[in-house]
């Protein structure tokens, strides 16, 4: 190993693995017909790998702690696609944009490559070979132990649960007992004090959305971040399903318009940090009015106070609304669930209290919220707990601290002095994989292998482990950290005897032979082995848990949310679905993902009402000035009305210091001026907790934004349907005669089908096109000319609704294999044409770029490459042997993944029949996790696709131009009141 | 191989020329040649040339030009029908332009070609004797005549108003 | 005509003034030529390095994917136009002004479309493969899309470009006979020797000559008509609100002879100044295209108003928000521009006292290819940016490489047209000859 | 009239002699194989051993890509069969046999692949399927042309988009067959 080194880039190995050469040229790219030279046998070949066949590999997504289950695609060895494992209980089959992006965690050409130490002569980091690494790592802990001082070593992880959790616990007791913080950026401590208040359980439940059909949701993102997105999205597809002219309801409560208010049905615009007050004002209601399903007991003491009128001064929010919804919510299945803004407040516990009193008095307990089926991240350190574990290496009580997949010093506010802290520490081991601000100041690095090169299992809840198995051999000279702890483990004296085996897999196997005596008793262990790597987890059965509300809920002071500063601007940091906590922010694709309601990519922006940045005069784009007692910040304005006039709000996740050449210098970190304040009760960092100042001095610059029309102009390509027009609508299928005659299709006519009342514009299938078809990321300078890659763009609307409130559309707009395609009678060199499967092609070798396709096409989804995009190695191993790389001057477009519809077709052939419906998924398809993207075969009677576009709903964008498009909409449906 | 004798009589004034032509055309000469630093009807109604055949290259042309124009489009669409938009293979209007267009290349060059031949290859009588000025402002005419008619020829052109004659021997 | 005023006018006057333009090129020749070499290079330069970094260098973005490549083709495809207009369209007419620029603006002709051909290259993504854009038998057995606008330009450019260099070089086999017997150098002997094509000027001669010059003429009438016809199909083909719109054909073609005309008086002011041809090129000559101007300027004005008024009247959101666009939207200040150069600036031509004002005439010609420039601009790049698509709307903005290669192309264009006066007759020496009175010894009844 | 035959003729022939040239373009290609770091001889194995092609090229017939033989499949046969010791002349260059087999061993034993040279190149941009091919019943030779004849292996045709869309011309069973095998489709994206 040692000569990799000076590169780290594993590439022999790498090329041993290829196997054959024709893919290669994927690698090296090019629409060029200069071939690929050598060809690289396999030494033995595996057996898993047949070069041109794709093998796929069950695993756990580790990007959010979510733990959604996946299933990678492999071909001659290189990981190349992520998708969503549909046995996998979290996210049934769905996937979200970080989840795709995860290839670019593996491939991340700013990978640290191999380990480093800190070398005192050179005053800098040095690469060295494993065996000195973990030396030098024993050595100290040898030391230290042999000091006493072996309770001093502190390991600080992110979330992990279930075998690794067990072996970093024992490793410690083994190393002289240091302690094992496990912390994540977004950790819900509220909703387990709430929990414990109100049931003495301090954990937090599963919320079961898919089995509601009345969601109100108090500033809880659980379409972007909240919990367990993935598995929400599944849940508000199903929510969202039209069935016999009706459809279930998402009211969302927050102070600003998020993703998840966007495609909620009512968007209730509240005053900052009075949520709780709402909350209790509705359960006033509903206990007044006798609506009341469950025993509400003492708790009817509790709210008596909060009557409509008195609540709705305090939150701005009309008593007939509080009242409305307080039917709604009693009538139907419905839940409750806080999140984001809004219980991140210093009353952040009493406002989730107040959520689960309106679950419990309508009996949602154990309906649509379960406690048997406990969310681990429960397991989680406090903040305030992590806030200690500062101050005690501030006084020096800390020798070694081992950084394991978190960045303390940037996802904690400045105000802890988090760096300063580390600085004292003696020893700082880092195993993360990337250079990031807190293994800046590591003395000794050792990459850990990501989570697709590993070993492992996650349990994201009480009912579902799921197994991480490594997808491909490492990329750089990393190693899993499972591997590094057992074997510096083995170089300890003391702890020698206390691991029987030396490497991870064992370690992993072992812990799982007691799971599979409990799941499958008598079994034999490998067949169980073989069968859960294939299913890529196992299931439990629960015991459905009963709560007992507990009359600690009396004690509860309902006081207002308090704030810091003299501002007189409520000031919101809200995670970005992009980025999380910041480790999306060094993944190109997430950084070229539009942000859905500004669409602006690359960089940060603040959120301003126009009444507010009128006063304020400013406009999209120019410069900001954000003031708080903390600090300062300077970011562009976005202006819209997605946002109350006396908060602006300013996403997390970029600004980062050093994270690599995508990440560094990009947008600004909102904590930096943030107090480092916690939730009195439950301990949770106060995100919501500080007004600030704002002013500009006028300085513009333009917001890089993928579109820069808000409204859609009157032109009805979004649409949507009243609800209560709904049993009247009809498609109108009339059709224009034809000059020639029409078209048919012998065996397929391919179509989509696409549900605007599912689409919550996550951005999902855009990384999933990006991922299957191998497309560039440009840049920012590149997007400020339009010169994005996007196959496939999610088009948002504002528009206003009978009530002239703000109402978004997102509008999934990709090439839509006209049967009548303007694109295709102009190619001088036939380049573009239809063929007999409906497939509007394009043969990139063909064209000579005069780009008339483009100009002719209506829907303007056809990407030009004005240059040769570069591939950085070793993002280019990522790209997909079955896709052109295309070169400079040639169009291109999304033609439905015509690459999986011939694989389906050849493996249909081979057993003489044709593609049925669901053999294959296009990419972006695979991804919705919310469902809204149909594809199939219109000619096959019964497929989903032929249903659904003869679905009432259903429209053709801009049927006026005749273009006979193959994708059917379905109309968003509205509900005018709650 | 026959050889005769050609005089050149070289003219300041149209209408003198036109004369001269006359008269030597009552004398039955037949192989004249006039020279003039520009077109003139008077002198081609005199010379009562049949009209000039180019015409018919020009038409020829034309046609050619479209047949091919058309067999074109509609044979290579139908050597490997693709189809675009909902169109049909051999769509007529579009391959017009075409057809035009070829119709009217053809036709100029076979034009320009007609032109060559006629006035350069085809040379009814030769031409030896010339003159620098007809190009710019004097007229000629050349007449090819037996050794024995040079003086009566010479004879004419002079009464007629030549102020030069020359003499050579042509050979064809 | 002035000529036949004063009598003190020779055949070896003509022949000796036209000659006389060809003597061997002053410091003044050099002075222009060379800056024009200069540009031409600058516009090399751009094109390579574009094909070698990729087309982004130009200022194209998603939605608008052509630009001023194409407004520059169809701008010089127009210019062309006149040329064969005043050569051939007049001469069917027999109209007599002609006689004594049509040389100069078949050359301009000629040179234009040399200079439009480049573009629809130099617009290529994949510029080194153009040819595929020809129907020439492959291996692939593949062959081009014949339905497609841009396949109908290839034909109707090469054609126009082929019968125009004939019809140019034909018309001066006798002016090109007539210098070879003045000059005396050896060189320039030699090859006007072998240009002329051992032309003597006999009547068996002129008799094809002039039979063959009419139908060049009668050839050329349609087919001048029918490329920018073609030219415009190029947009009217497509569904672009702005640009799918049927009187685009006569409009183009209309607009083309209009900017022609203009670009004609450009050039031949100076020309006549310089090589002091005020006898040859007089006032009634421009009072002919002046007066040619008003009308053709007329036919677009009221292609604007058609435009603008057809859009409103369908009462498509998609077409009149493209008008309302161009009125107000971002590039209204290059939209009013073309209104005034094309619309009110021929105004004063109405007047005989404009028009025979040589200043006057200059100033309104330069205005109108400013403007017709502008009009081509305008279609292209505004239709584009403000299409169907609300989510897709864009502004272009022209670069650097582009400006270079627009220069170059100017450039380009008035290289040839320096060397043409330089080495070719720029005035039919017949043709004038032809409208002088003839010497008769009975003189002229 | 020699004018007229220079005027008329020259333009005409050379129009013809284009044509010509055209169509002839995709005529041979070199019959020169790359140099190979093992001087394998495809005649010793498929032509006088008679080892069938799908031997080592063993997933032709279940993949797009037939694959490459691995080392281990080398050794299969040679960890045995150490080879003659005797001269053998292979495309001019005379080579022990025996050597040759030996070099084998030696990367074998060094645990490293032969840097094979590729002989048939392809464009990236063509996504050729051999599983439908073989499955269709086409000989390898079809295509790679006579290898069990050669010592060094070459492009035997220049598979350029004319071979391929001629053989499918000739093999298609109906008028809609056809329009799938000349879809552009069906081997560019």
């Amino acid at each position: 190993m040692s000569d990799d080194n000076k590169s780290g880039l594993k590439r022999r190995d790498f090329l041993k693995l290829l196997g054959v050469a024709g893919t290669t040229a994927a690698v090296t790219g090019g629409c060029s017909s200069e071939p690929v030279n050598q060809l690289i046998p396999y030494v033995i070949p595996p057996d898993k790998f047949i070069p041109g066949i794709p093998s796929y590999f069950a695993s756990t997504c580790r990007e959010c702690p979510a733990g959604c289950g996946l299933i990678v695609k492999n071909r001659e060895g290189r990981a190349i696609k992520v998708e969503g494992n549909p046995e996998a209980p979290v996210n049934m089959g769905g996937t979200c944009a970080r989840g795709q992006a995860s290839l670019q965690g593996l491939y991340n050409p700013d990978r640290i490559r191999s380990p480093l130490i800190y070398k005192e002569e050179t005053a800098r980091l040095a690469p060295v070979g494993w065996e000195k690494a973990e030396k030098a790592l024993s050595d100290k802990i040898s030391t230290l132990i042999e000091q006493g001082k072996g309770d001093r070593i502190v390991y600080l992880s992110n979330n992990v649960s279930g075998t690794f959790r067990d072996l970093v616990d024992k490793w410690l007791k083994a190393t002289g007992g240091g302690k094992h913080y496990s912390y994540e950026t977004f950790s819900h401590e509220p909703i387990r004090k709430a929990n414990e208040i109100l049931y003495g359980k301090d954990v937090i439940p599963s919320y079961r959305i898919e089995n509601a059909d009345f969601v109100l949701s108090f500033g809880a993102d659980f379409l972007e971040t909240w919990l367990s997105p993935v598995n929400f999205s599944k849940g508000f597809s199903k929510l969202h399903t039209v069935k016999n002219d009706t459809t279930g309801k998402v009211i969302q409560v927050e102070p600003r318009m998020s993703v998840t208010a966007a495609s909620a049905d009512k968007w209730v615009q509240i005053r900052p940090g009075t949520e709780m007050y709402l909350a209790l004002g509705i359960a006033n209601v509903i206990i007044n009015k006798g609506w009341a399903k469950a025993n509400a007991g003492l708790l009817a003491g509790v709210v008596s106070t909060y009557t409509p009128s008195k609540v709705s001064t305090i939150t701005d929010v009309p008593a007939e609304t509080i009242v409305q919804i307080a039917k709604g919510f009693s009538e139907n299945k419905s839940l409750a669930i806080g999140g984001g803004a809004a219980y991140t407040g210093s009353n952040a516990t009493q406002t989730q209290v107040a959520v689960n009193i309106l679950n419990h008095i309508v009996g949602n307990v154990g309906n649509t919220v379960d406690y048997s089926d406990i969310l681990m991240i429960s397991n989680l350190n406090s903040y305030q707990e992590i806030a200690e574990l500062v101050n005690k290496m501030n006084k020096g009580e800390v020798e070694m601290l081992i950084v394991h997949n978190t960045n303390p010093v940037f996802t904690l506010p400045p105000g802890l002095k988090v760096k300063e802290a580390i600085s004292k520490v003696t020893d700082v081991v880092s195993f993360s994989s990337f250079m990031d601000e807190t293994t800046e100041l590591a003395s000794l690095i050792m990459p850990d292998s990501t989570f697709l090169e590993s070993w492992g299992d996650y349990q994201p809840t009480q009912k579902y482990v799921g197994i991480i198995q490594p997808v491909m051999s490492p990329v750089f000279n990393t190693k899993q950290t499972g591997d590094v702890l057992l074997s510096v483990a083995g170089n300890i004296d003391s702890a020698k005897g206390s691991f029987e085996v030396d490497n991870y897999l064992d370690y992993l196997k072992n812990s799982w032979k007691k799971v599979a005596r409990y799941v499958s008793p008598g079994e034999n262990f490998d067949s169980f082995w073989k069968k859960t790597l294939e299913k890529g987890g196992v299931t439990f059965h629960l015991e459905p848990a009963q709560v007992e509300l507990s009359p600690s809920v009396m004690n509860v002071e309902f006081d207002e949310a308090g704030f810091a500063g003299n501002g007189d601007m409520y000031f919101i940091t809200y995670p970005s679905y992009r980025f999380y906590d910041g480790s999306g922010a060094n993944r190109p694709w997430l950084q070229e993902l539009p942000e859905a309601l500004s669409t602006s990519v690359w960089d940060s922006f603040v959120e301003i009402h126009p009444d507010t940045a009128k006063k304020l005069g400013v406009r999209t784009g120019t410069y900001v000035d954000i003031k708080t007692d903390q600090g300062s910040i300077r970011t562009q304005a976005f202006v819209y009305e997605g946002i109350r006039p006396d908060t602006i709000a300013v996403p997390f996740g970029l600004g980062h210091k050093s994270f690599g050449r995508y990440a560094e210098g990009r947008g600004v970190n909102p904590l930096d001026i943030l107090p480092a304040s916690s939730d009195s009760l439950s301990g949770g960092f106060t995100w919501f907790s500080t007004k600030a100042n704002i002013s500009s001095n006028g300085d513009y610059e333009l917001l890089v934004r993928i579109q820069y029309s808000e409204t859609q102009d009157d032109r009805e390509v979004a649409q949507a349907v009243n609800i209560k027009d709904l049993p009247a609508l009809e498609q109108d299928h009339e059709e224009p005669p034809e000059f020639y005659h029409e078209r048919e299709y012998p065996t397929y006519r391919w179509a989509m089908a696409i549900d605007l009342n599912k689409c919550t514009g996550c951005g999902a299938c855009v990384t999933a096109c990006f991922a299957e078809n191998n497309l560039p990321v440009v840049g920012k300078e590149q997007v400020a000319k339009r010169r994005e890659m996007h196959w496939l763009r999610i088009e948002r609307y504002f528009d206003k609704d009978t009530e002239g409130k703000l109402e978004t559309k997102f509008l999934p707009m990709l090439c839509q294999q006209c049967g009548n395609a303007p694109c295709e009678p102009v190619c001088p060199v036939y380049a573009t044409y239809h063929n007999q499967e409906g497939l509007n092609g394009m043969v990139y070798n063909r064209c000579v770029g005069t780009r008339y396709c483009s100009n002719n096409c209506t829907y303007k989804v056809r990407r030009f490459n004005w240059f040769t995009y570069k591939f950085p190695e070793p993002l280019n191993w990522q790209l997909n042997p079955d896709v052109t790389v295309r070169t400079k001057g040639v169009m291109e477009k999304c033609t439905f993944c015509v690459q999986r519809i011939k694989y389906a077709e050849d493996i249909a052939k081979d057993n003489n029949s044709i593609v049925k419906d669901g053999d294959m998924m296009t990419a972006c398809q695979q991804a919705c996790a919310t469902e809204a993207i149909t594809f199939g075969n219109l000619l096959e009677e019964g497929s989903m696709v032929n249903e659904l576009s003869k679905n009432k709903r259903g429209y053709k964008v801009l049927k006026e131009i005749n273009t006979k498009p193959a994708i059917t909409y379905l109309k968003k449906v509205k509900w005018d009141k709650v | 191989m026959k050889s005769d004798q050609g005089v050149l009589g070289i003219f300041t004034y149209l209408d003198t020329v036109t004369d001269a032509v006359k008269e030597l055309k009552n004398n039955g000469y037949e192989q004249l040649k006039v020279f003039s630093p520009f077109p003139n009807h008077e002198i081609e109604d005199v010379m009562e040339e049949s009209p000039s055949p180019v015409r018919y290259f020009t038409l020829f042309g034309g046609l050619l030009g479209a047949t091919c124009g058309f067999g074109f489009t509609v044979l290579t669409a139908m050597s490997w029908p693709i189809p675009v938009s909902a169109k049909p293979v051999v769509s007529i209007i579009p391959f017009m332009v075409i057809v035009f267009e070829l119709t009217i290349l053809f036709g100029a060059l076979s034009t320009l070609i007609g032109l060559l031949i006629n006035s350069f290859v085809r040379k009814r009588a030769p031409i030896t004797l010339y003159d620098p000025r007809f190009s710019d402002d004097k007229f000629g005419i050349m007449v090819v005549c037996p050794e024995d008619k040079i003086k009566n020829v010479e004879s004419i052109l002079k009464s007629r108003g030549a102020e030069e004659v020359k003499f050579d021997t042509v050979e064809y | 005509m002035s000529q036949n005023e004063n009598n003190s006018f020779t055949y070896s006057q003509v022949t000796n003034d036209v000659v006389r333009m060809l003597e061997k090129p002053t410091y003044k020749w050099w002075a222009l030529f060379l800056p024009t070499l200069g540009f031409v290079g600058i516009g090399m330069v751009c094109f390579f390095y574009q094909v070698y970094t990729g087309l982004g260098v130009a200022g194209y973005r998603h939605p608008v994917f052509w630009g001023v490549y194409i407004t520059n083709f169809v701008f010089w495809v127009g210019i062309a136009h006149s040329g064969t207009l005043i050569s051939a369209i007049l001469y069917l007419f027999r109209a007599r002004f002609r006689m004594s620029i049509y040389r100069v603006s078949e050359a301009m002709t000629v040179f234009a479309v040399l200079t439009a051909g480049l573009f629809p290259i130099i617009h290529l993504g994949r510029a080194w493969n153009f040819y595929w854009l020809f129907p020439y038998p492959n291996q692939r057995e593949l062959w081009i899309n014949f339905k497609s606008p841009l396949v109908w330009d290839v034909f109707a450019v090469s054609t126009y470009l082929t019968v125009s260099s004939v019809f140019f070089f034909v018309g001066m086999i006798p002016d090109i006979a007539a210098v070879r017997d003045k000059v005396t150098a050896v060189p320039r002997k030699i090859i006007y020797t072998i240009l002329s094509l051992g032309w003597k000027g006999s009547h068996w001669e002129w008799l094809h000559y002039s039979r063959a010059y009419l139908y060049f003429a009668a050839l050329a009438t349609p087919l001048v008509l029918s490329v920018h016809s073609v030219v415009s199909w190029d947009f009217a083909m497509a569904n672009v609100p702005g640009w799918h719109s049927t009187i685009f054909a006569p409009y183009f073609v209309a607009g083309a002879i209009f900017s022609g005309l203009a670009m004609v008086i450009t050039l031949t002011i100076p020309l006549r100044k310089i090589f002091r041809l005020e006898n040859y090129i007089t006032m009634d000559n421009y009072d002919g295209m002046a007066k040619l101007i008003l009308f053709t300027g007329g036919i677009v004005t009221y292609s604007y108003a058609t435009e603008i008024l057809l859009s409103w009247y369908t009462g498509s959101p998609f077409e009149w928000g493209q008008t309302y666009y161009r009125m107000t939207g971002p590039y209204a200040p290059l939209f009013w521009t073309m209104i005034f150069c094309n619309v009110v600036a021929p105004i004063p031509l109405w007047f005989k006292k404009y028009r025979s004002n040589i200043k006057v005439l200059f100033i309104i010609s330069l205005l109108i290819n400013i403007g017709m420039w502008f009009e081509r601009f305008n279609i292209i790049t505004m239709s584009l940016s403000h299409e169907f698509e609300p989510g897709a709307w864009g502004i272009y903005k022209i670069s650097w490489v582009e400006a270079g290669i627009t220069a170059g192309s100017f450039a380009w264009f008035f290289m040839f047209f320096l060397i043409f006066i330089k080495t070719l007759p720029a005035v039919s020496i017949a043709e004038i000859k032809e409208i002088l009175p003839v010497p008769k010894k009975g003189g002229n009844k | 009239m020699g004018k007229l035959i220079k005027i008329i003729g020259i333009p005409l022939v050379s129009i013809l002699l284009l044509l010509i040239f055209f169509q002839q373009y995709n005529a041979q290609s070199n019959s020169k194989g790359p140099r190979q770091p093992v001087l394998f001889s495809h005649k010793i194995h498929a032509g006088d051993n008679q080892i069938p092609c799908e031997y080592c090229h063993s997933y032709a017939s279940i993949s797009r890509n037939p694959g490459i033989p691995s080392m281990q499949k080398c050794m299969g046969c040679h960890s045995q069969i150490a080879g003659r010791d005797v001269k053998y002349d292979i495309n001019g260059t005379t080579i022990n046999i025996k050597n040759e087999i030996q070099k084998v061993r030696d990367y074998w034993s060094k645990k490293q692949p032969i840097p094979w040279q590729k002989v048939t190149a392809m464009p990236e941009f063509v996504h050729f399927n051999h599983k439908r091919h073989i499955k269709r019943g086409f000989k390898c030779q079809t295509c790679h042309g006579q290898v069990q004849e050669m010592d060094v292996v070459y492009q035997a045709e220049k598979l350029n988009m004319g071979f391929c869309i001629s053989c499918h011309e000739q093999n298609a069973d109906n008028e809609q067959h056809l329009t799938r095998l000349k879809d552009c489709l069906t081997c560019h994206y």
